[in-house]
Protein backbone atom coordinates (compact mmCIF):
# COMPACT_ATOMS: atom_id res chain seq x y z
CA UNK A 1 0.00 0.00 0.00
CA UNK A 2 0.96 3.62 -0.45
CA UNK A 3 1.96 5.69 2.28
CA UNK A 4 1.23 9.90 2.04
CA UNK A 5 2.49 12.54 4.10
CA UNK A 6 1.06 15.87 4.68
CA UNK A 7 2.53 19.19 5.78
CA UNK A 8 4.61 19.08 9.10
CA UNK A 9 3.91 15.02 9.18
CA UNK A 10 5.80 15.26 5.61
CA UNK A 11 8.57 17.34 6.78
CA UNK A 12 9.21 15.07 9.72
CA UNK A 13 9.04 11.57 7.75
CA UNK A 14 11.46 13.36 5.24
CA UNK A 15 8.73 12.03 2.27
CA UNK A 16 5.78 12.90 0.25
CA UNK A 17 4.70 9.21 -0.21
CA UNK A 18 6.48 5.89 -0.08
CA UNK A 19 5.28 2.31 -1.11
CA UNK A 20 4.79 0.20 2.42
CA UNK A 21 4.24 -3.25 3.25
CA UNK A 22 3.59 -4.05 6.85
CA UNK A 23 3.30 -7.52 8.33
CA UNK A 24 -0.09 -8.87 8.66
CA UNK A 25 -0.50 -8.39 12.26
CA UNK A 26 -0.64 -4.61 11.80
CA UNK A 27 -4.51 -4.76 11.59
CA UNK A 28 -5.42 -1.02 11.93
CA UNK A 29 -4.07 2.69 11.67
CA UNK A 30 -2.97 2.65 15.35
CA UNK A 31 -1.41 -0.13 14.79
CA UNK A 32 0.63 1.10 11.33
CA UNK A 33 1.69 4.25 12.84
CA UNK A 34 3.47 2.33 15.98
CA UNK A 35 4.92 0.17 13.47
CA UNK A 36 6.19 3.21 11.15
CA UNK A 37 7.72 4.57 14.70
CA UNK A 38 9.85 1.34 14.94
CA UNK A 39 11.23 1.82 11.37
CA UNK A 40 13.41 5.02 12.06
CA UNK A 41 13.91 8.48 14.11
CA UNK A 42 11.79 10.33 11.37
CA UNK A 43 8.59 8.35 11.84
CA UNK A 44 9.39 9.05 15.62
CA UNK A 45 9.59 12.40 14.99
CA UNK A 46 6.36 13.00 13.15
CA UNK A 47 4.07 10.36 15.41
CA UNK A 48 5.50 11.66 18.97
CA UNK A 49 1.95 12.88 19.74
CA UNK A 50 0.16 9.91 17.65
CA UNK A 51 -2.91 10.58 18.98
CA UNK A 52 -2.66 14.14 17.07
CA UNK A 53 -1.91 12.60 14.06
CA UNK A 54 -5.17 12.39 11.63
CA UNK A 55 -5.56 10.04 8.79
CA UNK A 56 -7.47 8.56 5.91
CA UNK A 57 -7.72 5.66 3.72
CA UNK A 58 -8.41 6.22 0.65
CA UNK A 59 -8.86 10.03 0.96
CA UNK A 60 -11.72 9.25 3.84
CA UNK A 61 -10.84 10.51 6.87
CA UNK A 62 -10.86 7.40 9.74
CA UNK A 63 -10.07 7.10 12.96
CA UNK A 64 -7.21 5.15 14.79
CA UNK A 65 -8.86 1.92 15.05
CA UNK A 66 -9.87 1.58 11.65
CA UNK A 67 -8.54 -1.60 9.81
CA UNK A 68 -6.02 -0.86 6.71
CA UNK A 69 -7.25 -4.41 5.04
CA UNK A 70 -7.40 -3.52 1.60
CA UNK A 71 -6.12 0.18 1.88
CA UNK A 72 -4.65 1.62 -1.14
CA UNK A 73 -3.55 4.73 0.08
CA UNK A 74 -3.01 5.75 3.80
CA UNK A 75 -2.47 9.29 4.33
CA UNK A 76 -1.13 11.05 7.39
CA UNK A 77 -1.65 14.13 8.20
CA UNK A 78 -1.60 16.97 11.43
CA UNK A 79 -5.37 18.69 12.02
CA UNK A 80 -6.36 20.46 9.25
CA UNK A 81 -6.06 24.50 8.63
CA UNK A 82 -7.80 24.97 5.74
CA UNK A 83 -10.68 28.05 5.06
CA UNK B 1 -16.75 22.89 -6.31
CA UNK B 2 -13.59 23.54 -7.21
CA UNK B 3 -9.79 23.57 -5.60
CA UNK B 4 -7.37 25.60 -7.70
CA UNK B 5 -4.45 27.93 -6.96
CA UNK B 6 -5.78 30.82 -9.26
CA UNK B 7 -7.89 33.74 -7.64
CA UNK B 8 -11.80 33.51 -7.89
CA UNK B 9 -14.68 36.07 -8.75
CA UNK B 10 -17.08 35.97 -6.28
CA UNK B 11 -19.50 38.08 -7.56
CA UNK B 12 -19.41 36.11 -11.22
CA UNK B 13 -19.69 32.96 -8.80
CA UNK B 14 -22.77 34.29 -6.91
CA UNK B 15 -24.56 35.78 -10.25
CA UNK B 16 -23.74 31.76 -11.69
CA UNK B 17 -26.00 30.18 -8.92
CA UNK B 18 -29.23 33.26 -9.54
CA UNK B 19 -28.73 33.61 -13.01
CA UNK B 20 -32.60 33.37 -14.69
CA UNK B 21 -33.93 32.38 -11.35
CA UNK B 22 -36.61 33.95 -9.96
CA UNK B 23 -36.82 31.93 -6.94
CA UNK B 24 -34.11 32.99 -4.48
CA UNK B 25 -34.77 35.26 -1.88
CA UNK B 26 -31.22 34.92 -0.78
CA UNK B 27 -27.80 34.87 -1.10
CA UNK B 28 -24.87 34.73 1.43
CA UNK B 29 -21.58 34.69 -0.06
CA UNK B 30 -18.35 34.37 2.34
CA UNK B 31 -14.82 35.32 1.36
CA UNK B 32 -12.14 34.27 3.59
CA UNK B 33 -9.04 36.61 3.29
CA UNK B 34 -5.09 35.93 4.36
CA UNK B 35 -4.06 38.35 7.35
CA UNK B 36 -0.71 39.66 7.63
CA UNK B 37 -0.84 38.98 11.70
CA UNK B 38 0.22 42.58 12.49
CA UNK B 39 2.29 43.16 9.10
CA UNK B 40 4.75 39.42 10.54
CA UNK B 41 3.10 37.72 7.74
CA UNK B 42 4.64 37.57 3.85
CA UNK B 43 2.29 35.13 2.69
CA UNK B 44 0.75 31.92 3.56
CA UNK B 45 1.71 28.74 1.55
CA UNK B 46 -1.52 26.61 1.51
CA UNK B 47 -0.58 22.87 1.28
CA UNK B 48 -3.94 20.50 0.13
CA UNK B 49 -4.23 17.04 -0.46
CA UNK B 50 -5.32 16.88 -4.32
CA UNK B 51 -8.28 14.49 -4.80
CA UNK B 52 -9.70 14.15 -1.31
CA UNK B 53 -10.03 17.94 -0.89
CA UNK B 54 -12.03 17.81 -3.69
CA UNK B 55 -13.79 14.80 -2.15
CA UNK B 56 -14.43 15.51 0.92
CA UNK B 57 -15.74 19.69 -0.28
CA UNK B 58 -17.98 17.63 -2.09
CA UNK B 59 -19.17 15.52 0.81
CA UNK B 60 -19.49 18.51 3.05
CA UNK B 61 -21.29 20.43 -0.29
CA UNK B 62 -23.75 17.17 -0.96
CA UNK B 63 -24.40 17.60 3.24
CA UNK B 64 -25.04 20.55 3.51
CA UNK B 65 -27.79 20.84 0.09
CA UNK B 66 -29.09 17.76 2.02
CA UNK B 67 -29.63 19.77 5.10
CA UNK B 68 -31.26 22.80 4.37
CA UNK B 69 -33.39 23.89 1.44
CA UNK B 70 -31.14 25.65 -0.83
CA UNK B 71 -31.90 25.95 -4.24
CA UNK B 72 -27.71 26.38 -4.78
CA UNK B 73 -24.26 25.94 -3.04
CA UNK B 74 -20.35 26.93 -5.03
CA UNK B 75 -17.59 26.57 -2.53
CA UNK B 76 -13.74 27.17 -4.20
CA UNK B 77 -10.32 26.65 -1.96
CA UNK B 78 -7.50 28.16 -2.98
CA UNK B 79 -3.87 26.11 -2.67
CA UNK B 80 -0.03 27.22 -3.22
CA UNK B 81 1.19 30.88 -2.07
CA UNK B 82 -1.29 33.56 -0.87
CA UNK B 83 -0.44 36.84 0.03
CA UNK B 84 -1.72 38.97 2.96
CA UNK B 85 -5.18 40.41 1.24
CA UNK B 86 -6.13 37.80 -0.97
CA UNK B 87 -9.03 35.74 -1.22
CA UNK B 88 -8.23 32.01 0.25
CA UNK B 89 -11.63 30.10 0.12
CA UNK B 90 -15.24 31.48 -1.30
CA UNK B 91 -18.63 30.06 0.09
CA UNK B 92 -22.00 31.51 -1.77
CA UNK B 93 -25.12 29.72 -0.81
CA UNK B 94 -28.18 30.41 -2.11
CA UNK B 95 -31.96 30.09 -0.82
CA UNK B 96 -35.55 31.05 -0.56
CA UNK B 97 -35.36 32.29 2.20
CA UNK B 98 -32.00 33.82 4.55
CA UNK B 99 -31.90 31.38 7.66
CA UNK B 100 -31.67 28.42 5.17
CA UNK B 101 -28.62 30.63 3.38
CA UNK B 102 -27.12 32.03 6.33
CA UNK B 103 -27.10 28.63 7.73
CA UNK B 104 -25.64 26.60 5.33
CA UNK B 105 -22.86 28.86 4.49
CA UNK B 106 -21.60 28.81 8.21
CA UNK B 107 -22.15 25.13 8.22
CA UNK B 108 -19.65 24.85 4.82
CA UNK B 109 -17.08 27.42 6.63
CA UNK B 110 -17.19 25.53 9.80
CA UNK B 111 -16.66 21.80 8.05
CA UNK B 112 -14.13 23.42 5.57
CA UNK B 113 -12.11 24.44 8.02
CA UNK B 114 -12.35 21.25 10.33
CA UNK B 115 -12.62 18.76 7.52
CA UNK B 116 -11.41 19.97 4.09
CA UNK B 117 -7.46 18.25 3.96
CA UNK B 118 -6.01 21.82 4.14
CA UNK B 119 -2.58 23.34 5.91
CA UNK B 120 -1.28 26.61 6.07
CA UNK B 121 2.47 27.55 6.72
CA UNK B 122 3.28 30.88 7.36
CA UNK B 123 6.04 32.90 5.37
CA UNK B 124 7.17 35.49 7.37
CA UNK B 125 8.58 38.98 6.70
CA UNK B 126 11.73 38.63 8.43
CA UNK B 127 12.58 35.82 6.73
CA UNK B 128 12.66 32.78 9.17
CA UNK B 129 11.09 30.12 8.95
CA UNK B 130 7.19 30.38 9.61
CA UNK B 131 5.04 28.24 11.59
CA UNK B 132 2.48 25.43 10.25
CA UNK B 133 -0.60 27.32 11.40
CA UNK B 134 -2.04 25.44 14.10
CA UNK B 135 -6.04 23.82 14.32
CA UNK B 136 -8.05 25.91 16.65
CA UNK B 137 -10.11 24.42 19.29
CA UNK B 138 -12.37 26.98 18.57
CA UNK B 139 -12.88 25.44 14.97
CA UNK B 140 -13.58 22.46 15.86
CA UNK B 141 -16.34 23.89 18.64
CA UNK B 142 -17.71 25.82 15.57
CA UNK B 143 -18.20 22.20 13.62
CA UNK B 144 -19.35 20.39 16.69
CA UNK B 145 -22.84 23.04 16.88
CA UNK B 146 -23.91 21.29 13.43
CA UNK B 147 -23.80 17.78 15.43
CA UNK B 148 -26.06 19.11 18.34
CA UNK B 149 -28.38 21.08 16.42
CA UNK B 150 -31.47 18.45 14.88
CA UNK C 1 -25.56 53.06 4.57
CA UNK C 2 -27.59 54.28 2.15
CA UNK C 3 -31.60 54.20 1.06
CA UNK C 4 -32.04 54.45 -2.84
CA UNK C 5 -34.03 53.47 -5.91
CA UNK C 6 -31.22 52.44 -7.87
CA UNK C 7 -29.68 48.50 -8.24
CA UNK C 8 -26.15 48.64 -6.09
CA UNK C 9 -23.06 46.61 -7.38
CA UNK C 10 -22.38 44.30 -4.38
CA UNK C 11 -19.11 43.03 -5.45
CA UNK C 12 -17.76 46.94 -5.53
CA UNK C 13 -19.14 47.59 -1.98
CA UNK C 14 -17.09 44.62 -0.38
CA UNK C 15 -14.09 45.65 -2.35
CA UNK C 16 -14.41 48.89 -0.96
CA UNK C 17 -14.71 47.43 2.45
CA UNK C 18 -11.72 45.35 2.26
CA UNK C 19 -9.16 47.63 0.20
CA UNK C 20 -5.58 48.07 0.88
CA UNK C 21 -6.53 46.24 4.19
CA UNK C 22 -4.20 43.28 5.35
CA UNK C 23 -6.27 42.55 8.48
CA UNK C 24 -9.34 41.08 7.18
CA UNK C 25 -9.85 37.58 7.25
CA UNK C 26 -13.63 37.30 6.77
CA UNK C 27 -16.45 39.22 4.61
CA UNK C 28 -19.49 38.08 4.65
CA UNK C 29 -22.06 39.33 1.52
CA UNK C 30 -25.83 39.09 2.09
CA UNK C 31 -28.21 39.92 -0.95
CA UNK C 32 -31.77 40.22 -0.89
CA UNK C 33 -33.51 39.64 -3.88
CA UNK C 34 -37.31 39.85 -5.34
CA UNK C 35 -39.50 36.16 -5.61
CA UNK C 36 -41.68 35.78 -7.95
CA UNK C 37 -43.77 33.73 -5.46
CA UNK C 38 -44.35 30.95 -7.97
CA UNK C 39 -44.80 33.15 -11.11
CA UNK C 40 -47.70 35.13 -9.56
CA UNK C 41 -45.76 38.05 -9.25
CA UNK C 42 -44.70 40.94 -11.40
CA UNK C 43 -43.04 42.98 -9.43
CA UNK C 44 -42.77 44.28 -5.33
CA UNK C 45 -43.37 47.75 -4.56
CA UNK C 46 -41.00 49.23 -1.69
CA UNK C 47 -42.18 51.89 0.33
CA UNK C 48 -40.49 53.35 3.00
CA UNK C 49 -40.00 56.68 5.12
CA UNK C 50 -37.33 58.91 3.95
CA UNK C 51 -35.47 60.09 6.55
CA UNK C 52 -36.38 57.67 9.50
CA UNK C 53 -35.51 54.43 7.34
CA UNK C 54 -31.64 56.32 6.93
CA UNK C 55 -31.99 56.94 10.41
CA UNK C 56 -33.12 53.49 11.60
CA UNK C 57 -30.64 51.55 9.35
CA UNK C 58 -27.52 53.82 10.78
CA UNK C 59 -29.06 52.98 14.47
CA UNK C 60 -29.00 49.53 13.32
CA UNK C 61 -25.61 49.20 12.30
CA UNK C 62 -23.87 51.40 15.28
CA UNK C 63 -25.50 48.64 17.25
CA UNK C 64 -23.86 45.78 15.11
CA UNK C 65 -20.45 47.45 14.70
CA UNK C 66 -20.34 47.62 18.74
CA UNK C 67 -21.64 44.61 19.38
CA UNK C 68 -18.98 42.73 16.87
CA UNK C 69 -15.64 43.35 16.10
CA UNK C 70 -15.71 44.33 12.92
CA UNK C 71 -13.50 46.45 10.53
CA UNK C 72 -16.33 47.19 8.24
CA UNK C 73 -19.69 46.93 7.44
CA UNK C 74 -22.21 48.14 4.38
CA UNK C 75 -26.34 48.16 4.10
CA UNK C 76 -27.92 48.92 1.10
CA UNK C 77 -31.79 49.10 1.03
CA UNK C 78 -33.66 49.96 -2.12
CA UNK C 79 -37.02 51.86 -2.25
CA UNK C 80 -39.42 51.84 -5.53
CA UNK C 81 -40.78 49.09 -7.87
CA UNK C 82 -38.86 45.65 -8.05
CA UNK C 83 -38.78 43.07 -10.62
CA UNK C 84 -38.49 38.87 -9.43
CA UNK C 85 -34.59 38.90 -9.33
CA UNK C 86 -33.54 41.90 -8.97
CA UNK C 87 -31.72 42.96 -5.48
CA UNK C 88 -34.01 44.58 -2.82
CA UNK C 89 -30.98 44.77 -0.01
CA UNK C 90 -27.28 44.70 0.29
CA UNK C 91 -25.95 44.21 3.85
CA UNK C 92 -22.05 43.23 3.87
CA UNK C 93 -19.59 42.98 7.56
CA UNK C 94 -16.15 42.53 7.73
CA UNK C 95 -14.01 41.25 10.36
CA UNK C 96 -10.47 39.49 11.58
CA UNK C 97 -12.69 36.66 12.04
CA UNK C 98 -15.90 34.53 10.52
CA UNK C 99 -18.08 33.94 13.41
CA UNK C 100 -18.28 37.85 14.24
CA UNK C 101 -18.63 38.61 10.53
CA UNK C 102 -21.38 36.27 10.13
CA UNK C 103 -23.38 37.11 13.18
CA UNK C 104 -22.98 40.62 12.26
CA UNK C 105 -24.54 40.28 9.35
CA UNK C 106 -27.53 38.02 10.50
CA UNK C 107 -28.48 40.57 13.18
CA UNK C 108 -27.69 43.10 10.79
CA UNK C 109 -31.01 41.46 7.82
CA UNK C 110 -33.01 40.75 11.21
CA UNK C 111 -33.13 44.00 12.39
CA UNK C 112 -33.64 45.62 8.85
CA UNK C 113 -36.61 43.24 8.64
CA UNK C 114 -38.26 43.76 11.89
CA UNK C 115 -37.13 48.02 12.30
CA UNK C 116 -36.19 49.21 8.99
CA UNK C 117 -39.78 51.28 7.60
CA UNK C 118 -40.04 49.87 4.34
CA UNK C 119 -43.14 47.89 3.55
CA UNK C 120 -43.69 45.63 0.75
CA UNK C 121 -46.64 45.77 -1.96
CA UNK C 122 -47.17 42.94 -4.43
CA UNK C 123 -48.14 43.90 -8.31
CA UNK C 124 -49.24 40.39 -9.45
CA UNK C 125 -49.14 38.97 -12.99
CA UNK C 126 -52.85 38.48 -13.29
CA UNK C 127 -53.24 42.95 -13.29
CA UNK C 128 -55.51 42.08 -9.77
CA UNK C 129 -54.20 44.42 -7.01
CA UNK C 130 -52.17 42.86 -4.95
CA UNK C 131 -51.61 42.53 -1.19
CA UNK C 132 -49.28 44.32 1.11
CA UNK C 133 -47.11 41.54 2.45
CA UNK C 134 -47.85 40.68 5.81
CA UNK C 135 -45.40 40.47 8.20
CA UNK C 136 -43.82 37.34 9.40
CA UNK C 137 -43.82 36.28 13.48
CA UNK C 138 -40.62 34.51 12.35
CA UNK C 139 -38.86 37.72 11.55
CA UNK C 140 -39.61 39.10 14.97
CA UNK C 141 -38.52 35.70 16.38
CA UNK C 142 -35.26 35.84 14.60
CA UNK C 143 -34.86 39.07 15.67
CA UNK C 144 -35.57 38.43 19.31
CA UNK C 145 -32.94 36.00 19.51
CA UNK C 146 -30.64 38.80 20.02
CA UNK C 147 -31.84 40.07 23.05
CA UNK C 148 -31.49 36.69 24.45
CA UNK C 149 -27.64 36.56 23.53
CA UNK C 150 -24.80 37.86 25.68
CA UNK D 1 -48.09 68.89 15.08
CA UNK D 2 -47.54 66.97 11.73
CA UNK D 3 -48.88 63.37 11.27
CA UNK D 4 -47.33 60.93 8.46
CA UNK D 5 -49.00 57.84 7.26
CA UNK D 6 -47.50 54.46 5.25
CA UNK D 7 -48.53 51.91 3.36
CA UNK D 8 -52.03 50.69 4.17
CA UNK D 9 -52.78 53.11 7.16
CA UNK D 10 -52.04 55.87 4.27
CA UNK D 11 -54.34 54.39 2.35
CA UNK D 12 -57.23 53.80 4.41
CA UNK D 13 -56.63 57.43 5.92
CA UNK D 14 -56.73 58.34 2.14
CA UNK D 15 -53.10 60.88 2.93
CA UNK D 16 -49.96 60.47 2.96
CA UNK D 17 -49.26 63.74 5.80
CA UNK D 18 -51.35 65.91 7.60
CA UNK D 19 -51.13 68.85 10.26
CA UNK D 20 -53.39 68.14 13.41
CA UNK D 21 -53.95 69.34 16.31
CA UNK D 22 -55.89 67.20 19.48
CA UNK D 23 -56.64 68.47 22.42
CA UNK D 24 -54.12 68.82 25.63
CA UNK D 25 -55.67 65.84 27.35
CA UNK D 26 -54.87 63.30 24.49
CA UNK D 27 -51.48 62.58 26.07
CA UNK D 28 -49.60 59.96 24.60
CA UNK D 29 -49.65 58.00 20.95
CA UNK D 30 -52.61 55.31 22.18
CA UNK D 31 -55.04 58.58 23.17
CA UNK D 32 -53.68 60.40 19.90
CA UNK D 33 -54.68 56.81 18.09
CA UNK D 34 -58.46 57.40 19.63
CA UNK D 35 -58.96 60.87 18.98
CA UNK D 36 -58.26 59.74 15.33
CA UNK D 37 -60.71 57.08 15.11
CA UNK D 38 -63.43 59.56 16.36
CA UNK D 39 -62.56 62.15 13.54
CA UNK D 40 -64.08 59.59 10.47
CA UNK D 41 -64.41 56.00 9.06
CA UNK D 42 -61.12 55.98 7.14
CA UNK D 43 -59.26 56.73 10.65
CA UNK D 44 -61.67 54.01 12.18
CA UNK D 45 -60.62 51.79 9.32
CA UNK D 46 -57.20 52.28 9.48
CA UNK D 47 -56.70 51.98 12.93
CA UNK D 48 -59.63 49.01 13.07
CA UNK D 49 -56.73 46.71 14.83
CA UNK D 50 -54.74 49.86 17.16
CA UNK D 51 -52.48 47.15 19.03
CA UNK D 52 -50.91 46.06 15.36
CA UNK D 53 -50.25 49.88 14.49
CA UNK D 54 -46.78 50.99 14.90
CA UNK D 55 -45.60 54.48 15.94
CA UNK D 56 -42.71 56.94 15.51
CA UNK D 57 -42.39 60.04 16.80
CA UNK D 58 -39.35 62.04 14.88
CA UNK D 59 -38.38 59.20 13.40
CA UNK D 60 -37.78 57.04 16.41
CA UNK D 61 -40.06 54.04 17.02
CA UNK D 62 -41.93 54.54 19.97
CA UNK D 63 -44.60 52.34 22.36
CA UNK D 64 -48.39 53.50 22.68
CA UNK D 65 -47.71 54.75 25.98
CA UNK D 66 -44.89 57.23 24.62
CA UNK D 67 -45.99 60.76 25.40
CA UNK D 68 -46.70 62.91 22.45
CA UNK D 69 -45.73 66.25 23.88
CA UNK D 70 -42.84 68.36 21.84
CA UNK D 71 -43.20 66.16 19.18
CA UNK D 72 -43.02 67.83 15.79
CA UNK D 73 -43.70 64.45 13.36
CA UNK D 74 -45.56 61.81 14.25
CA UNK D 75 -45.70 58.69 12.09
CA UNK D 76 -48.21 55.58 11.75
CA UNK D 77 -47.64 52.32 9.96
CA UNK D 78 -47.86 48.65 9.86
CA UNK D 79 -45.32 46.47 11.01
CA UNK D 80 -42.61 46.73 8.43
CA UNK D 81 -41.76 44.55 5.80
CA UNK D 82 -38.16 45.29 4.72
CA UNK D 83 -35.44 43.61 4.01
Amino acid sequence: MKAVYFAWVRERVGATDEEIAPPAEVRNVGELIAWLVARGENYAYAFENAKAIRAAIDRKHVKHDAPIAGAREIAFFPPMTGG
Amino acid sequence: MRVQAAPFDAAAEAAALTAGRTDVGAVVTFVGLCRDEGGTLAALELEHYPGMAEEEISRVMAQALERWPLTGATAIHRHGKIAPGEPIVLVVTVSAHRAAAFAAAEFLMDYLKTRAPFWKKEHRRDGTSGDWVAAKAEDDAAAGRWDRAT
